[in-house]
């Protein structure tokens, strides 16, 4: 490899994730390539975040599943991160000497890839995950942690106090130095929770890799090992206060309701914002139809597309295809799947390439939506069934 | 068709088109919404595998040129082959100015050709909209033993007027050509082939007939190579059963865009993908209120207001109360609260303003021009 | 993913052989990125030989040490293979349910590619490895597969007969039709070596692998197990005799010898051959400067060196500097290594970013070259103990 | 260096060039082997983190535009921002024709630079080959709040003659620019600041200035704009202190290229990476019996003569007993057996005959044209 010129940032975005709650939405598929918001995949919002704020040279950690995601990533040229030096490098695990070895913790991932941080001679590191939708300038967090002098810089978020209990939660002094960090507390004592988003000094993070390889009782988890040993060896994190929408989309419930909150303005999170743009690769498909008698209401709708029916506060991806009659209400239309005429979808995830048979209704109307119960995904499981 | 290089003249700008070409090539007019004519064009091309295609314009190229970029967008960024565009003034001081007529541009653009390995050569205008498949066509060409091929529909407009300025070719019954002429006024003909500005033949023999006719002062390809020498070249017509809409006034501007409403004719023209430039566009939103029928919509447009038989490109507004009806919309237009559009043509950047009526007539249409406020 | 057209032909590059017998050079890159013939590396020639030949889909399956492998791949664009549909994929072994499987066999790595290839619903599948040094027209030999209506074609090459038994031999009928396949025989029937370039008809192939893979006993490996099964099942497997330059470059000898077989015109492999061009990723380096007092002969040189001594059969790579009075013979000189002044370099490989210092000598002649011994590969382990 | 955009004007070309610019473009003129002298204007634009660049060219930019084709060579193909090349003829019919100065060629194009977002604009003309990091002067230049800096020089051309035409600014102590005037004549001045035809600014005050000048008729940006308003706006010259050479006659063109020879300055040259369109060449085979020192090689030759004092460009072959010395040696061309070169430029796809001879002089460089059997 030709010496490559030194990036004084990279961005380390972990997309190995199953995402063993999201079911039967990523049993094909790892989580950062799921689908979100009309035409995007989660880890378009982690990237599109990156290329925004300047960062420009990105490993991404992939170990589940990964055809569908490499391929979506290809050479990263809809993020513009098709360079000669840097852009975007997909790294999968790998054999080395005669053993091969699954990335095991998060931590761990980067610690097998540190040869390919190194070439680079970052003088900081940014841990990513592909689970979370949320816009954020990493420049900024990247300023504040040159300007704490920091080791380690977690950005938070402030949650209402009820919520907490869910999160790793960050126990900070007035200048907002972390001195505790407990995950998933019972009795939180505040209320700023990790987002999952870590600058690192590159050299501070490679010390504790180390340190936490030798250490065979660890899990080799930046939440659980490194972010803690971290603290309790006095180096200087500090919690950086994020302020904005951010949604981790961990469950089917979070997810649709993550999809439906772009239908939302006051929600907080706006996609067509031309100075943040969110960038995707863009199928190849003519604009949508919208035929006579179709009844629209408070939904996306992409390219492919063609509406004869009633869609109301629905999210159609690519392709999709809504016949006379049919009611979709509060719904995601995967890519190309199909509502024939007089059925009926609510709540529900309709999966990718499947029909909705005539007059069939998927989904019920939840009486309180509290848990993923309340959330229909029609699969093939579903087709074969009935 | 690893031996096939595409041409595509894209200059052929006529004066019916009114305001519409002033700021662009015909080629890059926009069409079906989030396309321009050329990326049919290119598409057909592609799709049927031939990667090796020259553009050859002559003025008021810049909005192709910044449509084209690399080629990248058609699959057309290669190391061998891809996409050039050719201008004027690109080469040295003995050629100067615009081109005088389609030979002169093949002319001084032959040492281009040549330097291509392709052994045939696909000629084609850009006034037609279609995502042709060659492939067919190429094998007839080659099993015809033809010098030449010319593509022609009896088929054109729908069976409509076609404006003066589209070229008819006279076959006798095994297919040969033995003339051609230009309708020299609107015409209404039945039973007549239509030509579609296409033709095949040899590289070689392109390169012959071109240096020929330029050296004895020629211009034309139609009149002067076709025409003249219909009685001496082996030149065979070809028919495409396809419904054709050619661009060469603003009323077969409207015809070609409102036919893409048409269920069967969107199925056909889009069987094969059509590439076009890559906008990174959000999904349209459709807001409450708002009422859509029988409309053809772009991504990241957002709609409050009513839209009826028309066409919208990428990124066009329409607001509470606004009514758009048999309209085409270009990109980024604003429609404004309450705002009445019909029969207009509404070209990038324009805002109509609150209130604001503009109707035109099914018979003639208001075109508005580029970056106007109404 | 959208629905990728159909491709008449694909190829799956095997790319994931550690090379154990190439000892120091493949200590942390995978084989087929190893350099060769002064600006190339291994990977380049089936590459080349698969865009010259119309084949513009490719999976390159990696497992060992992939990191330098996939950067050089990147977009595929050296090779023009950065397409909008098919272009080049890399294939790294995943995760898939909650468990991950490692390659095992050749045949398992295609297996467990599957999917991906159903993609492009081929017709026929090359399969290739990334360990020779050759230039070959694929479109050809399915042409003879499709006259022959064979389910596998192998390519064979006609070694002499004192050498066929270190080679996989087919024993075949007058049409060409394979009735054996012995793998290193003792007492070789026939002089037609196996090339280890297969093309499959897809249906077939699938079948073959589907049932490999419930064969618990099985290698699963083409050479062991899926050619012997087909030919056993009387299916049509033919050879496709080659005539041509060919190099298994498995050892250090082999990948010396190929290097100084491409100074020699009449050994019959011209890289340097317009119609049929390698590609490779080049370096981003000034011309080379030959200095007063140098003496070159029967060399390639590359972008990037200095030279002012004395260079006879030898291939230097980008950025090497030979300096005055320096000597080097019959050696290959990776990128940016260094010989310095009054040092002597003979029948060496000396490792990229290596210096030889003043006045050292490296490697010797052999009285005959039998063996790897003849050549010395001069890596950090001679540096650092020398 | 996100806020700062690139603009090279790449048409200077000269007559005092003879023929070496007849086919082509001063900016894309063959330099040190392989690159041609817009390879280290972009290069230096890019070392620098500037991505935002537009090439201005009038005619003869053919093989500009073969060169640069997407600008992915020279990481410049990107989604927003990258590189625009920007020809005469490509907008609407109000302009016609070739260029009137550079003035007019910034008027002409004022549409496109006023759509970047870029804050400062760095505006450079093509016949100084330098690889120059911008960094530096881009803060100097903020922080001296001046309205408008130019770089120059106090060492172009070795000290040696510096032909007609080029600039010389006059500062006061204070580094203000008073004065600026174009010498007449070849002359060989001392203590002089030479203007690199490299000149900083906000955006917004290029685009007032071209604007107002042009409104009044005037056409240079030298003269019509710089000197004129030397007393006006608050100019600072900055120098840059690295050896310069500029390109403006065949005697400077030669001097260019054989100071790459000089391992110092090839070094500095060097030091950031030269990028350039990729071929694809072979590594260059050197066969028995070649003799070849001093010399910068490109990839892709066959060496199998005697080459001295020399540079050649990819894909050149010295055949057996064949003598090239002081000379250079442009892409694709043969030197057969036994011929003899000496202070030779020899253009493109050349090919020197068996045994034949030719020679020019220290004083006096012989040019063989592009194409040419001799």
């Amino acid at each position: 490899m030709n010496k490559i010129s030194k990036k004084e940032t990279i961005a380390m975005l972990l997309a190995g994730g199953q995402g063993n709650r999201l079911g039967k939405l990523t049993k094909t598929i790892a989580k950062p390539a799921v689908a979100f918001g009309g035409k995007y995949r989660i880890i378009d919002f982690p990237l599109s975040n990156c290329i925004n704020s300047g960062i420009d040279t990105i490993g991404v950690l992939t170990q589940y599943q990964p055809l569908e995601l490499n391929a979506y990533i290809g050479s990263g040229q809809p993020w513009d991160l098709d360079r000669l030096y840097g852009g975007v490098t997909i790294l999968p695990p790998y054999v080395k000497g005669s053993l091969g070895e699954w990335y095991k913790g998060t931590a761990n991932a980067i610690y097998q890839n540190m040869h390919f941080i190194s070439l680079y001679e970052p003088t900081y590191v940014v841990i990513l995950s592909g689970d979370h939708i949320y816009k954020a300038n990493y420049q900024l967090m990247i300023e504040y942690h040159k300007e704490k002098k920091a080791d380690c810089t977690i950005a938070v978020l402030d949650v209402p106090l009820q919520d907490a209990s869910r999160f790793g939660i960050m126990n900070v002094k007035d200048d907002l130095r972390i001195y505790e960090f407990e995950e998933k507390p019972k009795e939180p004592k505040s209320t700023l929770a990790s987002m999952g988003v870590y600058v690192f000094t590159w050299e501070k993070l490679k010390e504790y890799l180390e340190k936490d390889e030798k250490d065979k009782d660890s899990h080799n988890d930046f939440g659980k090992n490194i972010i803690p040993k971290m603290i309790v060896s006095k180096e200087r994190v500090y919690a950086y206060p994020y302020k904005g929408y951010w949604k981790d989309v961990g469950t089917v419930k979070a997810l649709w309701e993550a999809n439906m909150d772009i239908l939302d303005k006051d929600k907080g999170i706006d996609i067509d914002d031309y100075r943040w743009k969110i960038y995707s690769r863009n199928p190849v498909l003519p604009p949508q139809y919208i035929g006579e008698g179709a009844e629209i209401k408070n939904s996306f709708i992409t390219e492919g597309c063609t509406v004869e029916g009633f869609v109301d506060h629905s999210i159609l991806f690519p392709g999709v295809i809504v016949k006379k009659g049919a009611r979709v209400v509060n719904s995601i239309l995967m890519p190309r799947s199909r509502v024939e005429e007089e059925a009926v979808v609510e709540y529900s995830i309709i999966m990718e390439d499947l029909t909705v048979p005539k007059g069939i209704k998927v989904g019920e109307v939840p009486e309180i939506i509290t848990d993923d119960e309340g959330i229909t995904v029609y699969s093939e499981e579903e087709v074969n069934n009935g | 068709m690893d031996r096939v290089m595409g041409i595509i003249l894209a200059y052929s700008d006529r004066a019916a088109m009114r305001e519409l070409t002033k700021v662009r090539t015909l080629a890059s007019l926009p069409v079906a919404g989030k396309y321009r004519i050329i990326d049919f064009l290119l598409s057909g091309f592609v799709n049927s595998g031939i990667y090796d295609i020259s553009v050859i314009t002559n003025n008021n190229y810049h909005s192709l040129m910044d449509h084209l970029e690399s080629g990248k967008n058609w699959d057309l960024m290669r190391k061998t082959g891809g996409l050039r565009l050719l201008t004027p003034l690109s080469r040295a001081d003995y050629f100067t100015g615009e081109y005088k007529g389609t030979l002169d541009a093949l002319n001084r653009n032959l040492y281009s050709i040549k330097k291509s390995d392709a052994e045939y050569i696909i000629l084609s205008g850009s006034s037609i909209v279609c995502n042709l498949d060659y492939g067919e066509v190429m094998e007839e060409h080659i099993k015809s033993k033809a010098d030449l091929t010319a593509l022609y529909t009896r088929s054109l407009n729908g069976g409509k007027t076609v404006p003066r300025g589209v070229g008819v070719l006279k076959t006798n019954k095994d297919g040969r050509i033995y003339d051609l002429y230009i309708n020299e006024d609107d015409v209404k003909l039945q039973d007549v082939n239509w030509c579609l500005e296409i033709f095949i033949m040899k590289k070689s023999l392109l390169e012959t007939l071109v240096a020929d006719a330029v050296s004895v002062g020629m211009t034309d390809f139609y009149m002067d190579v076709v025409k003249r020498l219909a009685a001496t070249l082996n030149m065979k017509g070809i028919e495409v059963t396809e419904q054709f809409f050619e661009i060469s006034d603003v009323k077969g501007y409207m015809r070609a865009n409102m036919n893409f409403l048409n269920e069967e004719y969107r199925r056909k023209a889009f069987k094969r993908p059509v590439f076009t430039k890559i906008k990174d566009s959000v999904p349209t939103l459709y807001r409450e209120g708002c009422y859509v029928s029988n409309s053809l919509i772009s991504d990241g447009c957002k709609i409050e207001g009513t839209v009826i038989n028309s066409i919208l490109s990428r990124g066009v507004r329409v607001e509470q109360g606004a009514f758009v009806t048999d309209s085409i919309i270009m990109q980024n237009t604003d429609i404004k609260q309450g705002a009445n559009v019909r029969y207009v043509i509404s070209d990038k950047n324009v805002i109509i303003r609150e209130g604001r009526e503009v109707t035109g007539h099914e018979k003639y249409t208001v075109l508005i021009e580029k970056s106007t406020i109404v």
